[in-house]
């Protein structure tokens, strides 16, 4: 009475695979990493090759520990997992901040669920806020860019002794991000508009030239890779759509109101995370909705959440926080909203029989 | 002390009539709606295979919890799940067996019509004298035609998969 | 305005489970399905309401004129539980259906840690009346909506592979934490 | 084209039908045995109204059908039936099926056939009747007996007959092909249903791909003011009922509801040419053409089959295979069947014969779901395919009814996109299957009781009908004093 082996259709398939999603993604983000790299050198490069090694050398040994196939490494999402990771960090952060980062993300945020496709959370920012609680002096330290060949940049010994023994940064050499010197200056009774127009250069923060992490300084390169994914459908565009809209409009509307208090939508576009977080960390298929009403809730959700912990919380940067806490409702907006079935109505019941119109196109030639 | 002894008590006093009177203005009655459910879903033939009397002590039995929601041949996986669900209970799908079928071994069948007359479901037919053949779809499994058979000649078989039970197997898991 | 992010500062910020660590029991047990973990939620939300209410009442009108506060822990249990009775009764006569999915996590509402925790803070707090029941209610919502999205993440980890030594709950403990983790992100909101 | 409606989802997969549509249909010489399964359509199965060792005609009636909803069998050629017994079936299980071999004598002699005069001139049922006792049923592999769907479409009003050349499936050309060569004979087929239906108009809707058909039809269509030949976009599943009334007529079928509901009534190019057939010549059904394809093939064409020919005749016919095939298909490969082996015969429904190699086919390694919702967009119903395999394979198929097992058409474009190759219809066809079994388990407890109680009712009956006895016996003793007391 049953089949084992006995194969079901359909026989054909469009020659999509898991891997070549991911690899998508990482050529997607190699533009605005690469660019990352160059502006601050050897320590983050560095670190970008330590943490993408860790979370491989972690995915390995939990599939081996879980007995399931190695082969399972080459679907490259550990590779993901560890890039995106990275991006997220101080480019100068310490070694063990990128190698304790990335067991967490692979191992608890991932394997601990089963491994690929079961986990709840998106691993990467999973690790970085737990990065971000557990060290905040070491996430919170950011080194002003210094393109590699420059004058003051470090080089190759100087990059491995900061990666690896700790050494300090040079006074000169840190500075805060955008979020952060507007969160602390605003604290200080200035007001945005002053604060803004004497350190933040709109130009500089799309091109990257300012202080952050390895992956959110240059804007232009990322929304290349982007909409390198979007006209490739490797990711929808609903979410990056959704949520930067509603950080805009929000932005906008509070700067309308109170001007001195709070900064422009273009501010909030151009600094921080937002365009790394909107384009490929909402996006991750796993931990976001799958259907289209859904994601366009979990945008709009993550860009509403991005922008009220910027503003009034305790966190200068949000999306992790935002992004994390959508992952946590996406399952209710999964079975709350799911697409109309044909022949049904949205609300899962049968059309009615017989007196269905339809005042686009009645039956013969209009 | 006194007050706070007096007022605990108070409130106590207060509380538990209040209670008292609640209990009475939304009295509900107490029958067990269950057991009429589950005896709703029994088979109703009394076969006994479940190691009980008949259905209705078997209901009364797994309502108590004394017997499994898998004891039901005849209800088969269906019943089982029924049962699993209303009494809350996880349902280990691989405890079922396959159903059993009676078969009659035609060359040994004298006619004797005594597993005709056993059989709770009237499920063989056949007159005196005669070979008598089981009906598929009326068969439980219940094995009374061959205790009955002096001949030896009634098996208790699976079926073999036809097209039409035929299923597709679940894909090995990923 | 005040009373708005009052109400938000007990929903999200100081989560009555997530942050507090109050009504742990629920929280972990009812959490299995979606369905009964909000039946568990609206009923709690109408038992710390009340509750909330009722414990300032008596806070205010029994037990400080009599100067019995020493008694308040004995005094909130007695009422709290005596009004889950009645809750339980008007449920079980309204609606059998809502009584068979809480089964028998009704009565342990009047244990649930949270229902006497809350009046407790609220009163240490020094909360008018209307904050009180505020309180109450926001913590409640609180609770339910924390109870909502666990329930669904365990939904969805229940068609997961996860590993045999952590599937059941060792996963749904980490995954609270994780959820702890993320709701971090409101501190400082308020 | 412009009031055409869009459908959901839907994919593009590579067509593949140049080479076998690029020839006309052929012939294949007589096999020695024909395999005809009592059951080639949904229903009952036939029964045989012949003997082994009979000698039957061309199209004489060898097995007549014993339901309504059932269709009879016909002698695709003269010959003697040399066996009736289980057969293999065309089926992935390998299973055998009721059936008879027919031995060919090679005369091919018919049976004098019974051809009206002309049809219009009857009333609608007694077409109907003719369709049933032809044996017709639905030809594009849904398999269902036309004459029902007819008889049904007569008790509705029916707005729009559908006549379905959209043939989605890749490398399937026979529709194609019918189009091309017998246009005249399906337009007179469509008017013959417009007739019976007493419908308002016909639409004849073919795929944009198949320019040549799209031309043929509208040239024979041109005489006939109430046939309308449209082009649909191509895009699979366009044949499948639902969506192809959803495109035409911009309606949607209800769930739960047949296509009658909405005043439309879908058939199959190759089955309009099979009524035309029966209903202007008399002609029952026992041939098809079939096309044979799949890069293993040496030469893809169509063919005119008989019905009961082995796969193994239809592939010598199109000399052979070039290379071992990796799998045999009956139908196209996103709805077909793998063929157990070569000597499955062809049926009614069988619209292709596909020697596929393996870079055609899907790679069977499955990994775990990414819930990348490729198969959520792809999907035609607008369901959840992800979720419904999930329940599926957690046995939870209330769950899964709920996201959309319900209304699943099985069409493939989840799996067919699935990145991680999943094969979510064979969660499907699983999870429907517990269903299935759950049904009839459920039917079989409910026959059960009801023999049981009737058993009692007639135990309770004979024992008071001894009662009665006794107590007529005890009668005559008693009788004198209950006069007394009356």
């Amino acid at each position: 009475m049953s089949s084992i082996g006995i194969a079901s259709g359909p026989f054909a398939h469009d020659r999509s695979s898991v891997n070549r999603i991911m690899l998508h993604v990482c050529l997607a983000l190699a533009p605005a990493t690469l660019f990352g790299l160059y502006l601050f050198g050897w320590p983050a490069i560095n670190l970008w090759l330590l943490t993408c090694a860790s979370a491989l050398a972690t995915e390995a040994a939990c599939l081996r520990w879980l007995g399931q196939p190695l082969a399972r490494l080459q679907d490259g999402s550990a590779l993901l997992t560890g890039w995106l990771l990275a991006l997220s960090l101080p480019p100068w952060a310490p070694w063990w901040i990128a190698v304790g980062g990335s067991v967490f993300a692979i191992g608890i945020g991932k394997q601990l669920y089963g491994g690929i496709g079961q986990n709840p959370f998106n691993p990467a920012m999973l690790a970085r806020v737990a990065l971000l609680i557990a060290f905040p002096l070491q996430m919170t330290t950011w080194a002003l860019p210094q393109p590699l060949g420059s004058a003051g940049a470090p080089g190759f010994v100087e990059g491995l002794a900061i990666t690896f023994a700790g050494a300090p940064l040079a006074d000169g050499m840190s500075g805060a991000t955008a979020l952060g010197h507007l969160k602390t200056e605003l604290t200080l009774g200035h007001s945005a508009e002053a604060i803004l127009a004497g350190d933040f250069s709109l130009l500089a923060a799309l091109l990257g030239n300012s202080a952050g992490s390895l992956g959110e300084t240059s804007e232009l390169l990322l929304l290349l890779g982007g909409a390198w994914l979007l006209a490739r459908r490797i990711i929808h565009w609903e979410i990056p759509l959704s949520m930067l809209l509603a950080v805009l409009l929000l932005a906008a509307i509070a700067h309308q109101i109170n001007p001195g208090r709070y900064p422009g939508g273009l501010y909030h576009l151009a600094s921080g995370g937002l365009l790394l977080g909107a384009l490929f960390i909402a996006t991750d298929p796993v931990t976001s909705p799958v259907s289209r009403s859904g994601r366009l809730i979990f945008g709009a959700g993550c860009g509403v959440l991005v922008y009220v912990i910027r503003t009034w919380g305790s966190f200068p940067e949000a999306v992790a926080f935002a992004v994390l806490f959508m992952n946590a409702l996406t399952p209710l907006i999964d079975r709350y909203w799911r697409p109309r079935a044909y022949g049904r109505n949205a609300r899962g019941k049968p059309l009615p029989v017989g007196r269905q119109t339809n005042p686009l196109n009645q039956e013969g030639k209009p | 002390m006194l007050m706070a002894t007096l007022a605990l008590a108070v409130m106590g006093l207060l509380l538990g009539s209040g209670l008292g009177l609640a209990a009475r203005k939304f009295a509900v009655s107490d029958d067990n709606p269950l057991l009429k459910e589950i005896e709703g879903l029994m088979p109703g033939s009394q076969c006994g295979q479940c190691g009980f009397p008949g259905c209705g002590p078997a209901a009364s039995a797994l309502v108590e919890g004394q017997a499994a929601v898998t004891c039901c041949p005849p209800g088969g996986v269906a019943l089982a799940e029924k049962l699993a669900e209303l009494l809350g209970v996880t349902l280990d799908a691989g405890q079922m067996s396959a159903p059993l079928l009676a078969r009659i071994d035609a060359a040994q069948c004298t006619g004797c019509t005594r597993c005709y007359r056993a059989c709770p479901t009237d499920a063989i037919v056949g007159a005196s004298g005669q070979i008598h053949s089981v009906l598929r779809d009326a068969c439980t499994g219940c094995a009374r035609c061959q205790e009955a058979c002096p001949e030896d000649c009634v098996a208790l078989v699976t079926q073999a998969p036809t097209l039409d039970t035929w299923r597709w197997s679940k894909p090995q898991a990923v | 305005m005040d009373y708005l992010l009052f109400l938000i500062g007990t929903v999200l910020v100081n989560n009555v489970v997530l942050a507090r660590f109050l009504g742990l029991c629920p929280f972990m047990g009812v959490s299995g399905k979606l369905d009964p973990s909000i039946g568990m939620g609206v009923a709690t939300t109408l038992v710390m309401t009340l509750g909330g209410i009722s414990s300032w009442l008596l806070e205010h009108y029994v037990l400080l004129p009599l100067g019995i506060g020493f008694l308040r822990i004995l005094a909130y249990i007695v009422v709290i539980a005596a009004m889950v009775q009645l809750i339980e009764m008007i449920i079980r006569k309204a609606s059998p259906e809502l009584y068979r999915a809480l089964g028998i996590y009704l009565p342990l509402i009047t244990t649930n840690c949270a229902v006497l925790g809350v009046p407790l803070i609220s009163v240490r707090e020094g909360h008018d009346l209307l904050q009180a029941a505020l309180f109450g209610f926001g913590s409640a919502v609180g609770f339910t909506l924390v109870m909502a999205i666990f329930a669904g993440l365990r939904e969805r980890l229940a068609l997961a592979s996860v590993p045999a030594a952590f599937s059941g709950p060792p996963i749904a403990f980490v995954t609270a934490g994780l959820l702890a983790l993320a709701f971090m992100g409101f501190g400082g909101l308020i | 084209m412009f009031n055409l409606a869009r459908i959901r989802g839907g994919i593009h997969p590579a067509a593949h039908k140049d080479r076998s549509a690029a020839l006309p249909i052929g012939g294949l010489p007589l096999p020695p045995r024909l395999y005809l399964p009592l059951r080639q359509h949904a229903g009952a199965e036939a029964l045989p109204l012949v003997k082994v060792g009979d000698r039957v005609l061309k199209g004489q009636l060898i097995a007549g059908s014993p339901a309504e909803m059932s269709a009879p069998i016909h002698a695709p050629s003269s010959g003697w039936i040399v066996e009736i017994g289980p057969i293999l079936a065309p089926h992935p299980s390998g299973l055998t099926v009721n059936g008879m071999v027919l031995e060919c004598d090679g005369e091919e002699r018919w049976i004098e056939l019974d051809v009206p005069a002309n049809p219009f001139d009857e009333s609608p049922l007694v077409l109907a009747e003719r369709v049933a006792q032809a044996g017709i049923v639905g030809m594009g592999g849904a398999i269902f007996p036309a004459a029902v769907k007819l008889k049904q479409g007569t008790r509705h009003e029916i707005k729009t007959v559908l006549v379905n050349g959209s043939e989605c499936e890749p490398y399937l050309t026979c529709d194609d092909r019918l189009m091309r060569e017998r246009a005249e004979a399906i337009v007179d087929g469509a008017r013959l249903i417009q007739h019976i239906l007493r419908a308002y108009r016909v639409v004849i809707a073919i795929e944009d791909n198949k320019p040549e058909a799209l031309a043929a039809m509208r040239a024979a269509s041109e005489p006939f003011g109430a046939i309308e030949v449209e082009a649909v976009p191509a895009l699979y599943p366009m044949g499948s009922a639902k969506q192809l009334i959803q495109s035409v007529t911009g309606r949607e079928v209800p769930a739960e509801a047949r296509s009658t509901s909405v005043g439309a009534l879908v058939h199959n190019v190759g089955t309009v040419y099979a009524i035309q057939q029966a209903l202007r010549h008399g002609r029952p059904l026992i041939s098809r053409v079939v096309s044979v394809a799949g890069s293993c093939v040496n030469n893809p064409r169509n063919l005119e089959v008989l019905i009961g020919t082995p796969a193994q005749a239809l592939l010598d016919a199109c000399g052979g295979l070039s290379l071992e095939p990796q799998r045999l298909l009956l139908g196209g490969p996103m709805m077909g069947v793998a063929l157990p082996s070569l000597q499955v015969p062809v049926i009614k429904g069988a619209t292709g014969l596909l020697a596929l190699a393996p870079h055609e086919l899907r790679n069977d390694q499955a990994s775990p779901c990414i819930r990348c919702a490729s198969c959520v967009d792809a999907c035609p119903m607008g369901l959840l395919p992800l979720e419904m395999a999930a329940r599926a394979r957690a046995d939870d198929l209330d769950g899964a009814s709920d996201y959309g097992l319900r209304d699943c058409i099985l069409c493939g474009c989840c799996s067919y996109v699935c990145p991680s190759h999943i094969p979510l219809v064979q969660y499907f066809q699983y999870a429907m299957g517990k269903q299935d079994e759950r049904r009839s388990a459920e039917r079989k407890t409910e026959y059960i009781k009801r023999l049981t109680e009737a058993r009692a009712e007639r135990h309770a009956q004979e024992a008071a009908a001894k009662e009665a006895v006794k107590a007529a016996k005890r009668k005559p003793a008693d009788k004198p004093t209950s006069e007394v007391q009356s």
